[in-house]
């Protein structure tokens, strides 16, 4: 006979507010099998806690239904708290009654049959609850570090530097990602290359790093402390151990006019390349998409010039399976391709540019030698105008969120612009200045005070050439909405910022999830930024949100640290809420008459064979086993078992009903 | 006279549509009472056997919510489901039971007010039909099933 | 908003919330007269948001409403697609029914009117009637008189106007339309 | 074949050209244009500026008589009327209520479902077809497409993709042999309504026009919408003002210029009926 502890929380008012808990915790009372009830102001708290220990002990309590918010949010307290009060801790349920009950209705009577349903439900699952005991895995200290930005950067070096191993996966030929292609960065002006390089390089070199450049996450199976990823290492065409960088193909390759990713399309590379100077690895990759080998059957000058012969023109692509215990994603963003601003003439008029085109412009390393000359005619603009919020804060283009990076860039754009330019002239259309950080507002107030950069306040409505000239049509909202027109030399378009054409797959290959914008999502949005809803893997950088390189610097480490304390246990306990299959006395031994309808449908090849013997040790059946180390609990097995042989601990088929039972009939 | 208010329960699974219902109260959207949720680990687990025996047990309608396609956070447990709830329809049928007292849908962790319209429209859905009636006839089956 | 508001009327009568225009002001920069207006679409957006009186007075006698050429530009390139010209619409009416149409604007309304009373008459536009009845409405008598003989000796000018048959029909619509207006 | 023709008020006069350019291709075409019965005037600018009800009610009006004569196609070739048919029709399809009262002041029917195509749309649909066929003296020059505001906005009802950038026009007169130019007035406005009651703002707007689609090269402007024409054509002097300089690019129907590359004569394209002489021979 089970001996139940119903405790009500009020919350402070956020339950008690809508359903009367008294009475809530009267009605449990009256519930068969319930052998103690009652409602406190806080039961997460302290005292709360303590009152549900004190009631275990003296009443002998086997189990305990709390009805208060989310199990989400606060289950693993309250199991604690049974635990410590010597109840197993899965013996402990809750019933929702904040996020799905008082928040979601007004004060009523309604409301408060709801919760006592909700409270029933509980308690007649409770009933049928059994001990479990959870299960311990190891943990394989090496993080998998998804994505060779700065983010990526940053968090591989300090797992690596904990003395853990770390596998950095990048799917261009180099590390480096976005910041390797800016310019100055701000508020401070300084080079971005001079302050990332030396990070790129130690990452090389660091002995605890594996570095698999020009490769992707091709799949991600297992759970926290023990995933097997494998990866897809995309055919270089090279020997990486024969080639030593010195350049002669590249700079031999016959097919020099693809335009350059690194350059934004400002500059040309060839079919074999480094994608920059600075590139780690200084290893060459070949695009066989423009090999005229690869394309059209003949050319090899890169073989013949190659001294140390590491051209592999049969090289193919390589699975690699890794076993990793966290792992870190750092894919970073992409910008808003402008084309959908008609009416700015991107893509129509070759000096209407974008943000990180500039930046190339701008950049010592780029395609002008960081002169500022238009793409059009290489003349350097007399007037240059930029234009903030193209695509952010817009929801007609369907980007209703700031973007947060462009006030900053642009600002010191603008300010580069006219440090390069002395006697140029620039302009800024914006809608708000948004420099929230340290020395950000003071860096914008220097680029309007200072360097006479104007800002106007207005959005731009079109831009069109006019012999030679851009014609752009703003507003200064500020002086009586005048309408303003500029003729402009050249344009840059601050660009939103967006997720990564490849995030969304990404994300579906390994089960975290992400908004509607399709930046991954993190755990909970104020306490739990660097998590996903994943135990084990973790968030760094602009694949969040975007990000500055401030706070991807410090979202990584974060994201590091909780790798770091992850590695700091050697084993995990896990929830034991896997699948069983019954067993009973001989003969029957099990109801499973071995169809493995069950095998077939699990996702972890979690169901194996087990072979019935008798003494004799032959054969007399064979049954389906589950193993624990792989079963993840999802119970699609016990869907579909027709003899109700296979059941999920925690979610049986008995409780399930239980539940249904209870829910419906409290006449 | 009173209104019919329907009794509806929800099976929805952990990840998805169970943190999407914790948004819809996090954001304070109201919605019907009528609909109460039973957590599951995930659609896949849902065996449409319940779904009967919530008709048989006095059920006026049932929402089946999880993961959308490919957000399965067990990778295909809601395919499953989806592939199992065809097959199910049929059953249905045969059994005479009105499709739309089944409102099959998927809401992600981050579509906090897309649960409580599918909430209230499926309310007044089950309005529309009125009461569920025929449980001996469901019963019946049900048994027949045990015994086999 | 308060009832009172002639923002929650506009809502009323368009579904337009000027509360969601965040005054980027792409609206005016693409107008084709923003240059010429007193009060530029943004601005008028943004008093009617203030719930002012005195503004939304402003709003009503202001020449703008008038010059706007419903082009739909702004309507076009808005960030919240919000339906400026509907907007305007509705204001144009109400200043009309108000009496309280601009004294730069006359002879727009006037013209607008002239072509209603065309309308109204025939059924169709007849367009030499047009010209007449805006003549002596305006006062502007001598302007375009170089145009007229030419449109005639092209043929783009009739002397007597086409009329349809469901004369009494077509009577019906205007019914009642124009009492609201104070003179 | 048989489709409903709402000609509106302007191409039984200033427009003239239009309304004969227009028939005498659909002719070619072996097309039947048929009039609705007792038409009536569309409200045009003037009465959506002054009363909603009349801005609804006329054009509603000859949507009943089209849908009476079950037409389920209606051609309407003026690109304000085309709007505010189009708007209307619109406006009522989101509000049952509207729709009844309109519906109640008429004492017709409405069904509101007729299919209203713009003369692109119709050219697209009847006449593009056998092009190849009818098209016998190419138009081999530069032209300047102006679809100005009512055929492209708003988007939303219009459903016009590359609304800032329209292409349909142009891919007509690429068929006809002309080399369209590439420009960025295309849909900015001529001063539609105001070319009596402002005439300096049509100079002005429509000045820029011209002077653009001059300075680009090309021969002709080419339009679809009588207001367009008007005001490019007929108000070339307050243009001239504004430029302070005398522009003598010709602005044609584009059913002109389908006539023309059909080999009808001029006198069957109405090219007379212009104001700024229409001399397209020149560089052949």
């Amino acid at each position: 006979m089970s001996k139940i502890g119903v405790f009500i929380c009020h919350c402070g008012e956020n339950i008690s507010a809508t359903v009367d808990v008294a009475r809530v915790a009267e009605a449990a009372g009256q519930i068969e099998g319930v052998a103690f009830s009652t409602d406190y102001k806080y039961m997460c708290s302290d005292p709360g806690q303590t009152m549900i220990k004190q009631a275990i002990k003296e009443k002998g309590l086997t189990g305990v239904v709390v009805g208060s918010c989310s199990p989400r949010m606060h289950e693993p307290t309250f199991r604690k708290a049974c635990q410590e009060a010597g109840l197993n801790p899965f013996m402990c349920e809750m019933a929702n009654l904040r996020e799905h009950c008082s928040w979601v209705h007004d004060k009523s009577e309604a409301t408060t049959q709801k919760a006592i349903d909700l409270v029933r439900t509980l308690v007649e699952k409770v009933k049928l609850n059994k001990p479990l005991y959870s299960i311990k895995v190891p943990v394989t200290k090496t993080a998998l570090v998804i994505g060779g930005g700065i983010a990526g950067i940053q968090a591989s070096l300090d797992i690596a530097n904990a003395g853990h191993q770390v596998i950095l996966v990048e799917r261009d030929p180099s590390i480096g990602g976005h910041m390797s292609q800016l310019s100055e960065t701000f508020p401070t002006l300084d080079c971005s290359q001079c302050i990332l390089t030396p990070r790129m390089v130690e990452v090389a070199q660091h002995p605890n790093i594996k570095l698999m450049t020009y490769a992707e996450l091709e799949k991600l199976e297992g759970s926290i402390g023990s995933f097997k990823a494998t990866i897809r290492k995309k055919a270089k065409s090279i020997d990486e151990d024969l080639c030593n960088g010195c350049g002669t193909c590249t700079t031999k390759c016959p097919t020099k006019k693809i335009p350059s990713e690194f350059n934004t399309g400002l500059g040309m590379r060839t079919a074999i390349y480094v994608p920059f100077p600075q590139a780690v690895p200084n290893k060459p990759v070949i695009d066989k998409e423009n090999c005229s080998y690869y394309q059209k059957g003949k050319c090899k000058v890169c073989e013949k010039v190659c001294p140390t012969g590491a051209i592999r023109f049969d090289q193919e692509d390589e699975l690699v399976e890794l076993e990793v215990g966290a792992v870190v994603i750092a894919t970073g963003f992409d910008i808003m391709q402008p084309s959908g601003f008609p009416e700015y003439g991107y893509g129509k008029y070759k000096d209407v540019i974008t943000g990180l085109q500039f930046e190339r412009l701008a950049s010592a390393s780029g395609p002008t030698l960081g002169e500022i000359r238009r793409p059009s005619d290489g003349k350097i603009p007399e007037k240059i105008v930029f234009v903030a919020c193209a695509g952010s804060r817009d929801p007609a283009k369907g980007i209703p969120y700031c973007s947060k990076i462009c006030c900053m860039y642009t600002a010191k754009h603008a300010m580069l612009y006219q440090h390069k330019v002395h006697h140029g002239k620039s302009y800024i259309f914006y809608m708000d200045i948004r420099a929230a950080g340290k020395n950000y507002e003071e860096f914008v107030r220097r680029a309007i005070v200072e360097d006479e950069v104007n800002y106007i306040r207005g959005r731009v409505s079109k831009i069109y050439e006019e012999n030679g000239k851009l014609i752009v049509k703003g507003v200064d909202t500020l002086s009586s909405a005048k309408p303003v027109e500029i003729e402009a030399d050249m344009v840059v378009l601050a660009s939103a910022a967006v997720a990564n054409p490849g995030a969304e797959a990404l994300a579906q290959k390994m089960h975290v999830s992400y908004d509607s914008y399709n930046f991954f999502s993190e755990a909970h949005p104020k306490l739990k930024p660097v998590e996903t809803n994943t135990a084990g893997i973790f968030l760094a950088g602009a694949c969040q949100a975007p990000k500055d390189i401030p706070e991807t610097v410090s979202q990584a480490s974060g994201a590091a640290s909780k790798v770091i304390i992850l590695f700091s246990k050697d084993e995990l306990s896990r929830d034991p809420l896997i699948a069983v299959v019954n067993r009973s006395p001989a003969p029957v031994f099990s109801t499973c008459v071995g169809c493995f309808m069950c095998a077939s449908a699990c996702p972890y090849q979690a169901i194996g064979e087990e072979l019935i013997t008798n003494r004799q040790g032959k054969v007399i059946k064979k049954v389906a086993k589950v193993n624990p180390g792989l079963c993840q609990g999802c119970g699609t097995c016990v869907a579909f078992c027709r003899s109700k042989s296979i059941d999920i601990q925690g979610y049986s088929n008995e409780q399930m009903c239980a539940e249904v039972i209870a829910l419906l009939n409290h006449e | 006279m009173t209104e019919f208010e329907p009794k509806i329960i929800a099976f929805v699974c952990n990840w998805c549509t169970y943190a999407g219902a914790d948004l819809t109260g996090t954001s304070r959207i109201k919605y019907a009472q009528n609909v109460k949720i039973i957590r599951f680990p995930c659609t896949g687990r849902i065996d449409f056997m319940l779904l009967l025996k919530s008709f048989g047990e006095g059920a006026d309608g049932i929402i089946v919510s999880g993961c959308h396609p490919n957000d399965c956070h067990y990778t295909s447990g809601n395919f499953h489901a989806r592939r199992r709830w065809i097959m199910f329809r049929g059953l249905l049928d045969m059994l005479g039971i009105d499709v739309r007292r089944i409102q099959y849908s998927w809401v992600s962790a981050a579509e906090g007010s897309k649960w409580a319209d599918i909430v209230n429209s499926t309310v007044n859905t089950i309005r529309e039909l009125g009461p569920y009636t025929e449980y001996e006839k469901v019963a019946g089956y049900l048994e027949k099933e045990a015994n086999q | 908003m308060d009832k009172e508001d002639l923002s929650f009327k506009v809502r009323q009568d368009t579904g337009v919330n000027v509360r969601e225009c965040y005054q980027c002001g792409k609206c005016t920069a693409g107008c084709p007269v923003g240059e010429r207006m007193d009060l530029r679409p943004s601005v008028i957006m943004r008093m009617l948001q203030s719930g002012d009186r005195a503004s939304e007075e402003e709003i009503l006698r202001s020449n703008s409403i008038w010059l706007c050429l419903t082009c739909e530009t702004c309507y076009s390139r808005c960030p919240m697609e919000l339906d400026i010209p509907k907007v305007f619409d509705y204001l144009r009416e109400k200043s009309y029914a108000e009496g309280k149409v601009n004294s730069q604007s006359s002879d727009i309304v006037t013209f607008h009117k002239s072509f209603l009373n065309a309308v109204e008459r025939n059924g169709r536009l007849h367009e030499m009637s047009l010209i007449l009845d805006y003549k002596i409405h305006s006062g502007n008598l001598f302007q375009d008189i170089a145009l007229a003989p030419e449109m005639y000796s092209k043929g783009k000018l009739h002397l007597l106007p086409e009329h349809i048959k469901d004369k009494k029909g077509f009577a019906r619509l205007f019914k009642d339309q124009f009492k609201k207006r104070k003179s | 074949m048989k489709i409903g023709f709402y000609p509106g008020c302007s191409l039984t006069g200033s427009s003239r050209e239009y309304n004969e350019s227009l028939l005498a291709i659909a002719k070619e075409a072996g097309i039947e244009l048929v009039e609705i019965n007792d038409w009536n005037c569309c409200g045009a600018t003037a009465a959506h500026n002054l009363n909603k009800e009349l801005s609804l009610s006329l054009p509603a009006r000859n949507l009943a008589i089209a849908e009476f004569e079950e037409m389920d196609e209606l051609v309407v070739p003026c690109a304000a009327c085309f709007n505010r048919l189009v708007m209307t029709q619109h406006e009522l399809a989101e509000k049952e209520e509207l729709k009844k009262i309109i519906s109640e002041k008429l004492q017709m029917p409405l069904k509101n479902e007729i299919r209203i195509l713009n003369v692109l749309q119709f050219l697209e649909k009847h006449i593009v077809p056998c092009l190849d066929l009818l098209v016998k003296s190419p138009l081999e020059f530069d032209v300047a497409c102006y679809y100005g505001c009512l055929l492209v906005r708003p988007q939303n009802v219009m459903k016009s993709e590359r609304f800032e950038d329209p292409m349909s026009m142009d891919t007509i007169m690429q068929k006809l042999g002309a080399n369209p130019i590439d420009w960025p007035f295309k849909t900015e406005c001529c001063g539609a309504g105001f070319s009596i009651s402002k005439t300096e703002i049509v100079g002005e707007l429509s000045g820029k026009i011209v002077r653009n689609a001059t300075d680009r090269g090309a021969k002709a402007i080419v339009v679809a919408c009588p207001m367009c024409h008007s005001n490019l054509d007929m108000r070339r002097s307050a243009i001239d003002n504004y430029l302070n300089m005398k522009m003598d690019i010709p602005v044609i129907y584009i059913t002109q210029a389908i006539a023309l590359a059909m080999g009808l004569s001029p006198r069957q394209a109405g090219i007379q009926r212009h104001f700024v002489p229409v001399n397209l021979t020149v560089n052949r």
